[in-house]
């Protein structure tokens, strides 16, 4: 029920703080064809929300990020973050209040040949709105910042990324493969993983 | 009196064991009896469902989803159907819906019942594990005659559903809801108010409301918590508004709470396909359940988040779909996976008993945790 | 003498025949079809097993129920070896008989049990109804019948 | 046991001789009734529970299934035995027999019939709770000898259970001995002969109950079955038993069903004398010797009939209860059963004293 198209909730967020916007490539770029019958009610509903994002706009921290609009469903917001402030950005959406996005609901890692990207899936139930924020990682130096202090959630989900993936998290508690067993050469859900097949 | 300071003792509760529902092993350090740490190790029943989705395309999928999660086969097939639907903006017929929503709620019922048995047995009472396995058959035996198979369905297709309800399934489901309310009753007789229960289950677990939100707990585990978080409510898919049913929710936060609301859903869910098969039954004629989709040269392009409301809490699937014949990539957000997570924190200071008890009433099953 | 060894062999048959313990040992879909086997309307307590040992030392007909993956294999191997001699393993569901639909397209499936520790029957399906792992019983025990009891029938 | 011994004498072997062969005859054939009971508990157990669960228990084996549990003691037999490597060989090897001939020992002191009472010793109540405890070092070197960690958790769970539980039997027991006047079992079934009402259970019911939760601690029945507890310790303390040291051990622990119970009757439900007062062997009155046994026979019948009761009243809780938590047994035999006993010593003594009045 939730698809990606396009709407600019963080349109007020822009003006507050100097965020550029990045079109997101090609691949993933969602056909925006007209909101079919389903979704017109979402539509409206939506349109209630905004009001309440703009009296709690509160301009205390200092957000430097080039987030980048990408045409999502009226329910959830991508948002495209370099790498080096991302804790700083999930604190900073956890804590204030005009987000309040208190639930990270999964971390979604993916191979995109030229680089790793990680989407962080935020959900508010204050808000009932969910938020997805993507970083993007090379693949020579695949290294980010932990962020399981502020979600301990992501403790076991770093965990699985780094098992499938390969993507070391720094000052991870404790950084080990769950799924694999340990002397399990190589990282499977990457690409360039071979699957020996049989004859 | 100061304590005695006793040596630890470190006992693994290993991957083959009668309590933990399928394969994950427990190391406890015990301090004499009461748990000091729990360290969970996964990964026995890992089988790489995400990797398959990357080498098969959309319709070879289909059948591998429903092994995510075995006890309830319905719930992963609608998150995944439900993504490409979205993606290729299919809209599904009203009789599809009301099947889908039947289906669902009685694989809810059926995935309660057996995680019903299993607890019981857990605490030691070996008869009711046998009774709710009868109501279970009974269940099993309609999705036999209605997909061909008892736990493996493979029922949904994109645009529908492969197989259209006949009468004699309507009215074997009708007569099993009717039946279930009594049967329900004799097995609450026998175990809500039995003193033994109520001293094993009182207090036993407390999940704070702080640690659920911090570990995204969904489910019948958080609304143990006081949190009233359905997704059936706050974002009504298929049928789901225009059916009332009211969702359960208790306060006191421990293993009893957890029970007591999944007796309440069993309730719920056949109150639920009761109503449905009232609509089913007056219009029996029209038949058009699929709409002509075809699945085979399938190429959606985009990202879906498709959510449902699984017999465990919120399972998501993420479509990563580029317009070729095979997803880019498929990723399954499942609720024992988070559910894990937490038994180190609220099993602290219980005896070794007690432990068994609490990972007995989160309802994991290793299916969901390993993918 | 004669007579004498041939009237225990067959009391040792008999008795091997009709109580076989099965170790409760289920990883996936096909360790809840041998619950609802041992539960009451297909139940496995007619022929004398429904005792589900907890523990391998008594165990002496393992069912290995569900998907064998890389990771479980060595504790599968050592599960095997407690167990008393004349013991019996029945490859339960696809998955176990030959890895299934995760042969070729998953990385940490073991394709097959059969290449860890030695199987006496195969129950394909995935998951096997209960009728059908009655079934497999059924096989098991006819084949005990028969063969010699001491030997171990690879 | 005298039948044999008059046989005996008219070899005239010499009178040691006698002593022993006799005693080894009697060690023997009660073992072997042990056995057969004890097959026949089992099965009964699991056809009994088989019920309860709407299945239908073993019925492959001989007719209906009635030679089930023979079927797996010879199973059990042929099995190979392990040892496990890093367990001590001797203590591993003498528990199960620690725990098996205490039990043997235990059905000679219970008088089945009124001809048993003639060697049965004076203080034979008491002997049998001193026997009892004996398992109970069975029970801890089995569980610490085998060296896993369920085992020696079972084994120590096992061991404070029965200790915990021993208190109040003997206060219980201290409180029917003072109402009947005497330590001997025989003289206290004599003291409950005639019409049923006048059994111990009416004027003791308390001692009854207290007794009777006692025994299920001390028998590890359900809902107090910790040490085999097989959710949580996998299998207790006969985790790593198999073949016949398992038979051993799974064979006392019904056994010691069956005794406690019959102790049970024999104290509260007037032992062998029947119900109705008058036995049916005397309508005969035909006065040879014959009369004599048929009265023996009916006694055993009687004392089987009440313990099976007892028995079908245990399996009964073990099929609808779930298991306690340990901690809140001891609670419950600390806190609740002790005091319980001791007012209900005091309630027998002023029973005793307003009977002496009337």
């Amino acid at each position: 029920m939730i698809k990606i198209r396009e709407v600019d909730l963080f349109e007020n967020l822009k003006r507050k703080f100097d965020i550029r916007i990045e079109n997101c490539p090609r691949m993933f770029l969602d056909k925006g064809n007209e909101l079919n019958s389903v979704q017109k009610d979402m539509k409206c509903i939506v349109k209630r929300e905004y009001s309440a994002f703009d009296e709690h706009l509160t301009d205390d921290t200092e957000l430097k990020c080039d987030t980048e609009l990408n045409h999502i469903k009226p329910d959830i917001y991508l948002l495209r973050v370099k790498k080096e402030d991302i804790r700083q950005i999930l604190r900073y959406l956890k804590n204030s209040e005009e987000y309040f996005f208190e639930r990270l609901d999964c971390m979604v890692c993916c191979d995109r040949k030229k680089d790793l990207e990680i989407m962080y899936l935020l959900q508010s139930d204050k808000y009932n709105v969910k938020c997805g924020i993507r970083v993007e990682i090379d693949k020579k130096e695949n290294q980010i910042a932990t962020v399981s202090d502020i979600f301990s959630n992501a403790n076991l989900e770093e965990r699985e990324i780094y098992d499938l993936f390969g993507i070391k998290f720094i000052n991870h508690p404790d950084l080990k493969r769950i799924f694999m067993p340990e002397d399990f050469v190589g990282h499977p859900l990457r690409k360039d993983f071979i699957i020996q097949r049989l004859n | 009196m100061e304590k005695i300071l006793t040596d630890r003792m470190r006992i693994n509760i290993g991957p083959q064991h009668p309590s933990t529902h399928g394969v994950m092993r427990m190391i406890v350090d015990l301090d004499g009896e009461t748990v000091e740490n729990v360290e969970t190790v996964i990964g026995y029943l890992h089988r790489g469902m995400e990797k398959m989705a990357e080498t098969s395309t959309y319709i070879q999928y289909l059948p591998i989803v429903d092994r995510i999660d075995y006890l309830s086969g319905f719930f992963c097939s609608y998150a995944y159907v439900n993504g490409i639907e979205l993606l290729m903006d299919i809209e599904i017929s009203e009789k599809s819906k009301y099947i889908r929503t039947i289906t669902m709620e009685l694989n809810r019922m059926a995935s309660h019942l057996l995680w019903l048995g299993c607890f019981m047995m857990d605490l030691g009472a070996s008869s009711p594990f046998f009774y709710t396995f009868i109501e279970r058959e009974k269940i099993l035996d309609i999705f036999e005659n209605l997909t061909g198979n008892r736990m493996m369905y493979n029922y949904y297709t994109f645009g529908g559903v492969k197989r259209d309800i006949d009468k004699e399934n309507l009215y074997a489901i009708k007569k099993f809801s009717d039946e279930f309310v009594f049967a329900l009753k004799d097995l609450e007789e026998l175990i809500n108010y039995n003193p033994i229960f109520i001293s094993r289950t009182k207090n036993l677990g407390i999940l704070e409301k702080e640690c659920a939100y911090a570990y995204s707990i969904t489910g019948v585990n958080l609304r143990a918590s006081g949190i009233k978080k359905d997704l059936r409510k706050d974002k009504p898919y298929l049928i789901y508004e225009n059916i009332e049913f009211n969702v359960p929710i208790s306060e006191n936060k421990d293993v009893q709470a957890r029970y007591i609301l999944r007796i309440k859903e069993l309730k719920e869910s056949n109150k639920i396909v009761q109503q449905c098969i009232d609509w089913l039954l007056t219009n029996l004629n029209n038949k058009n359940i699929i709409t002509d989709v075809k699945p085979l040269t399938l190429k959606p392009e985009g990202i879906a988040i498709s959510e449902v409301e699984s017999s465990r809490g919120l399972m998501q699937c993420i479509i990563y779909a580029d317009g070729t014949l095979n997803p880019y990539r498929i990723k399954w957000r499942t609720p024992s996976f988070y559910n894990v997570q937490i038994i180190n924190e609220i099993s602290k200071g219980y005896l070794l008993s007690d432990l068994i008890a609490i990972f007995g009433s989160l309802d994991i099953i290793m299916p969901e945790v390993d993918r | 003498m004669k007579i004498i060894m041939s009237s225990i062999e067959k009391l040792y048959k008999w008795s091997r025949l009709n109580s076989l313990w099965p170790l409760t040992y289920a990883t996936s879909c096909c360790g809840i079809e041998m619950m609802s086997v041992s539960a009451s309307n297909y139940d496995i307590a007619r022929f004398g097993s429904e005792v589900f040992r907890g523990s391998p030392r008594q165990a002496d007909l393992l069912i290995v129920a569900g998907t064998l993956t890389l990771k479980m294999s060595p504790i599968l191997l050592r599960l095997y070896e407690q167990m008393a001699e004349p013991k019996y393993v029945i490859a339960m569901g696809a998955c176990a008989c030959s890895g299934g639909m995760y042969r070729n397209s998953s990385y940490s499936v073991v394709k097959g049990v059969d290449t860890i520790i030695p199987v006496d029957i195969y129950l394909p399906m995935c998951p096997p109804k209960p009728e059908s792992l009655i079934d497999a019983l059924i096989k098991l025990r006819k084949k005990l019948n028969d063969k010699n009891p001491g030997g171990r029938f690879v | 046991m005298y039948l044999f011994q008059e046989i005996l004498l008219k070899y005239n072997f010499s009178d040691w001789f006698i002593f022993i062969a006799g005693l080894v005859f009697y060690f023997i054939l009660i073992t072997i009734f042990i056995i057969i009971t004890v097959l026949i508990l089992v099965l009964f157990e699991r056809k009994y529970l088989a019920m309860f669960t709407r299945r239908i228990g073993p019925n492959r084996t001989g007719i209906r299934g009635c030679l089930q549990t023979i079927a797996d003691s010879f199973k059990l037999l042929f099995k190979e035995n392990i040892k496990p490597a890093n367990a001590e060989q001797f203590l591993y090897f003498i528990s199960p027999l620690i725990v098996f001939i205490p039990v043997i020992l235990l059905w000679l002191i219970i008088p089945f019939t009124s001809e048993s009472a003639n060697y049965q010793s004076q203080i034979s109540s008491f002997l049998f709770l001193a026997v009892l405890s004996i398992p109970v070092f069975g029970v801890l070197t089995a569980g610490c000898s085998s060296m896993s960690k369920y085992s020696i958790l079972g084994g120590i769970r096992s061991c404070i259970q029965i200790i915990s539980s021993e208190i109040p039997v003997s206060l219980v027991l201290v409180s029917v001995v003072i109402f009947t006047g005497t330590l001997d079992l025989n003289n206290i079934i004599n003291f409950q002969s005639g019409i049923f009402l006048n059994w111990n259970i009416f004027p003791n019911i308390l001692g009854f109950v207290i007794f009777f939760i006692c025994s299920l601690i001390m028998m590890n029945r359900t809902p107090f079955d910790f040490p085999e507890s097989e959710s949580e310790l996998v299998a207790g303390y006969h985790c790593e038993y198999s073949g016949m040291k398992f038979a051993m051990l799974f064979l006392a622990e019904y056994a010691l069903t069956f005794v406690i119970c019959t102790y049970m009757t024999a104290l509260f439900m007037g032992g062998y004398n029947s119900p109705v007062g008058f036995y049916l062997a005397d309508l005969f009155n035909l006065n040879n010797g014959f009369d004599y046994i048929l009265k023996n026979i009916e006694q055993l019948f009687w004392i089987s009939i009440k313990t099976f009761l007892l028995i079908m009243l245990i399996m009964w809780i073990r099929a609808s209860y779930p298991r306690f938590r340990f901690d809140k047994t001891l609670e419950l035999c600390w806190y609740i059963l002790i005091p319980l006993a001791v007012f209900n010593l005091c309630v027998e003594i002023f029973i005793k004293y307003l009977r002496g009045i009337l």
